[in-house]
């Protein structure tokens, strides 16, 4: 824990915090989405648990950073836009 | 980027990545779901449990909302306390929400959560139901369906998994007289944001119950989650309906049910049955279709 | 330091008796307590309640084994308690009783110093309902002289509102007219 | 105006708790401390009482209510006893581990089997260990004075511990006698607004409370709770100091009160009402005995009365709880800080036994025969 400070009752006061922790790291399989094949539906988005998928103007985006590869965007994906491809050590 | 059909669900992400939670989890998203329908003027409530134990790992936290958890079993009381501060405090347009798994709701947080209607708190309480104790590693609960293998029902020579039907607590809210009861499903983001937000607006108790698919807990790959959850709703295992004032409504009726089969060999934790087992299970679905559209 | 036992059943307002008390020895400006007997029983059970009074604060907390002064609410308790109990020889008993009552009772207690009164008539008359506790209080004014009449009218009144205050005092008066010395 | 009102111990924690003027309320009824769960309920249904009061399903809610609602940043209280706080423990932790300043009165009862309504210690001296601050009182005035402290010493920005504030099942609770109580106005301007801002649950400034502290923060925590609770020591003698300016009541120095101890021979330490017997028996008949009066179980001040005993002939505890297989739990703290005075040790007043003055004399008998020192003598017991 280093220097950090320890809070009164161990109060988190810092909202969102969980993002210095990068879940990417857990990932096997990767997903790619093909922005030619996408039809910006949003499923992936929708039933992302980590929320790792958002809308951008350039289309969905997965954030890698936290992305556990769990390949649940792959699957509900309709035009089969994603494809779980295995990372590379 | 042409063609905008995306889902009108909310962009804003109230539980942010980076959170610890497995791999295709239905209770996180479940959870990421819910806090989209609650919005950030909301306190929330966590009992023990997975969600709880993967989103605050001190010192950081998934939360963006003010949240707190303090036992596995007072999850109600706790919020019954919230919501009557904030009404001393003339912060009314809080929303308290708890979201509790279903340990925390149909067994050791029932008489909580009981108290907590019965006295007509303004909460949206939301179980998330991944049908059995998973924060521990797969106990039995009392939300665990009938057959069901879990650490404490294992298969053997005179158990065939769990021996008993799984608590119907929705039923036992509603006759609590809570304004608003619903259960709803991961596979139907849609309908359930729908539904928590009806339970926000609602004036007193309300109460959603959310199927959850669990990846180690069930048995089944990560990816599958949402179609495993689907065929739930398919096969009529899982019935989403909502009762307002009273009112029972199916919420969404399948065009044809699916044979309780295609759910059932699809998780380890029902490989053990027999046909006959299986075919007893249908009976009870095809028994409770019958009830629930009765009620309609 | 005086201390006082009260008899009564269940229903019969012992426990208001002696708070009537403590709170009439404040009007007269000294310290008191007032405590029932800490038991489970209910209505209709034999019940004690306590009270001590003294000049200055009463510090001991122990229950009361030797009473100077005890009041019976009921004398159909004679005959299954002993109120005499811890009391010395010369102590101090007021009966609530009623005259064919009273040859039996001189008899009982020929040492101590026994009053008595028709509390249930007076209570009857003036409430309309037997309870007898405050008509007690007026006997056992009269009887022992520790306190005021002005002090219990001002403690009736803090535990009364209205016209049952107004009733309960004049139940005090009457009593602490009728109260006779038998022993 | 201070005006004097004969009232029970149960009724003097409500007044006080009226004018402290609290947020909410949650309560569940328990015997002896059911009369705080009504007056108060009566208080709040008349309008003299502006506070929320949520009637809970058992003590387990009750703890678990006004956690959520000092959480929130409001102003709390509950009162339980016996098996209402032995459901509570494991909320006890939780509520001095979020360092949240709750009020709880606990009007002493005996625990069961075999079941048993009447007072001894055995309930609140069990809740020992959570980290709540326990203060123990020897009359209902102090009863009123105690509670009313009890807020400042909670909600000092050094402390933000919860308090239990002990009186006496029946002893006190149900007992009437003369209480001044002061003006509202007074006790509100003397305890002030609760401000937090250690924690509160506020959208506006989100915080999670209640994380998960691993084996690399955890105990930490517990260090820090544990500076709190000596920084106690100080805030409940400046309170005590800060009361008697305003009020001209004073306890000692507010964590013990020593009586006639200065020349005695003999001291006797003890908690709760039986003091008040113990000074009675010291004025009537043992002027040569002292009593050292432990107002504040926890912190204890152990310190203070190693000062007072290190040279007295004789000292003796009396414990209205015991720890089965051990030393009882006065004694056992009192000797953790005094190694080398020979302390006696005595059980009495369990489960509402009386402790009447000849039960005083027995145990300053002890102390005078230099007995109980590796096994508690029990004081009028049958077997």
């Amino acid at each position: 824990m280093g220097n950090e400070e320890f809070t009164i009752g161990a109060v988190v006061r810092e909202p969102g915090s969980t993002k210095r922790n990068k879940t990417g790291r857990w990932r096997v399989f990767r997903p790619v989405l093909d922005q030619e094949k996408c039809m910006n539906c949003g499923l992936c988005f929708m039933y992302c648990p980590d929320g790792c998928i958002r809308p951008s103007d350039d289309g969905y985006v997965i954030d890698y950073d936290y992305c556990k590869g769990c390949g649940i965007c792959e699957s509900v994906c309709p035009v089969n836009a994603i494809e779980m491809v295995l990372e590379e050590g | 980027m042409g063609n905008k059909r995306r889902v009108p669900i909310p962009e804003e992400e109230l539980m942010a990545p980076g959170h610890r939670a497995c791999a295709g989890c239905g209770s996180a998203l479940c959870a990421r779901l819910c806090m989209k329908a609650l919005g950030k003027d909301t306190v929330v409530v966590m009992p023990t449990g997975c969600i709880e134990v993967v989103t605050t790992p001190y010192p950081e936290t998934a939360w963006e909302v003010p949240w707190i958890h303090v036992a596995f079993e007072n999850a109600a009381a706790v919020a019954s306390g919230i919501e009557r501060a904030l009404k001393a405090l003339g912060k009314e347009d809080v929303t308290v929400a708890v979201l509790a798994g279903d340990g925390g709701t149909v067994d050791i947080g029932f008489q909580a959560l009981s108290g907590m209607i019965e006295r007509g708190h303004n909460i949206v309480y939301i179980c998330y139901d991944n049908e059995a104790y998973m924060n521990t590693g797969v106990q039995r609960s009392g939300a665990t369906p009938y057959f069901a293998a879990t650490t404490t029902t294992p298969p053997g020579k005179i158990w065939k998994g769990e021996m008993r039907p799984k608590k119907d607590i929705p039923k036992i809210i509603a006759a609590h007289g809570a304004p608003y009861v619903a259960t709803a499903c991961v596979s139907h983001p849609q309908d359930l944001i729908k539904k928590v937000k009806k339970a926000k607006e609602v004036e007193g108790p309300a109460y959603v119950h959310v199927l959850c698919p669990c990846p180690p807990g069930w048995g089944h790959d990560s990816s599958e989650t949402i179609e495993i959850a689907k065929l739930a709703v398919e096969t009529g295992m899982w019935v989403l309906y909502e009762i307002e004032n009273g009112e029972f409504r199916i919420t969404y009726r399948p065009k044809e049910r699916k044979p309780v089969k295609e759910y059932l060999k699809r998780q380890k934790r029902f490989q053990h049955l027999s046909e006959d087992d299986i075919e007893k299970i249908q009976r009870m679905v095809d028994e409770q279709w019958k009830e629930l559209e009765g009620k309609e | 330091m005086i201390e006082i036992r009260i008899h009564g059943r269940g229903g019969q307002g012992a426990v208001t008796a002696a708070e009537i008390l403590a709170i009439a020895a404040k009007e007269d400006g000294k310290y008191s307590q007032a405590f029932p007997f800490f038991g489970v029983e209910r209505r209709g059970a034999p019940v004690t309640a306590f009270a001590r009074i003294d000049d200055e604060f009463i510090k001991i907390r122990s229950q009361i084994y030797e009473p100077d002064h005890v009041i019976v609410l009921d004398s159909s308790l004679l005959a299954v308690v002993d109120v005499t109990e811890g009391l010395p020889e010369d102590g101090l008993i007021v009966i609530n009783a009623r005259e064919e009552e009273l040859d039996k009772i001189m008899e009982k207690f020929e040492d101590s110093d026994v009053y008595t009164v028709d509390a249930t008539q007076i209570a009857l008359d003036e409430l309309g309902v037997p309870i007898v506790n405050t008509a007690m209080v007026g006997a056992y004014l009269k009887a022992s002289d520790i306190l005021t009449l002005d002090a219990v009218k001002k403690a009736i009144h803090a535990r009364f509102s209205g016209e049952i205050a107004e009733k309960n005092v004049r139940a005090v008066e009457r009593a602490y007219r009728e109260v006779k010395a038998v022993g | 105006m201070t005006e004097v009102h004969v009232i029970n111990g149960n009724y003097a924690v409500a007044e006080a708790v009226r004018m402290v003027d609290v947020d909410v309320i949650a309560a569940y009824p328990i015997t002896p401390q059911t009369p705080i769960v009504e007056y108060l309920s009566e208080f709040v249904s008349n309008g003299e009482l502006d506070a929320e009061f949520i009637h809970v399903e058992s003590e387990h809610s009750a703890i678990s209510a006004v956690l959520g609602a000092s959480a929130t940043g409001a102003r709390v209280f509950t009162a339980t006893a016996s098996q209402g706080l032995a459901l509570m423990h494991e909320i006890l932790f939780i509520a001095s581990g979020l360092r949240l300043p709750i009020v709880m009165a606990v009007a002493n009862r005996a625990l069961s089997a075999p079941i048993n309504i009447w007072c001894d210690h055995s309930d609140s001296v069990a809740q020992r260990d959570t980290s709540w601050i326990q203060l123990y009182c020897e009359s209902n005035q102090e009863v009123f004075d105690t509670v009313v402290q009890a807020y400042r010493i909670a909600e000092h920005e050094d402390v933000l511990l919860p308090v239990m504030v002990c009186l006496d099942g029946f002893t006190l609770s149900h007992t009437l006698e003369p209480v001044e109580l002061p003006e509202e106005e007074e006790v509100r301007s003397f305890v002030g607004k609760y401000e937090p801002t250690h924690c509160y649950l506020d959208p506006e400034d989100p915080m999670t409370l209640g994380p998960v502290g691993g084996p690399d923060s955890y105990m930490e925590f517990k260090k820090m709770q544990h500076d709190a609770m000596e920084k106690a020591r100080e805030v409940i003698g400046e309170v005590n100091r800060e009361f008697s300016d305003e009020f001209g009541r004073s306890y000692g120095d507010g964590l013990i009160e020593e009586y006639n101890t200065e020349d005695a021979d003999y001291v006797v330490i003890a908690m709760g009402s039986v003091c008040g017997t113990v000074k009675h028996v010291i004025d009537e008949e043992r002027p040569d005995v002292g009593l050292v009066r432990v107002k504040a179980y926890r912190p204890f001040p152990g310190d203070r009365i190693v000062e007072v005993i290190q040279d007295k002939e004789g000292v003796v505890t009396i414990d209205r709880a015991h720890s089965y297989g051990a030393m009882p739990p006065l004694w056992t703290d009192v000797k953790a800080h005094a190694p080398d005075v020979d302390v006696s040790s005595t059980i009495a007043g369990l489960g509402g036994r009386d402790i009447r003055p000849q039960d005083v004399l027995e145990i300053i008998k002890v102390a005078e025969e230099g007995k109980g020192m590796d096994e508690p003598v029990w004081i009028n017991v049958k077997v």
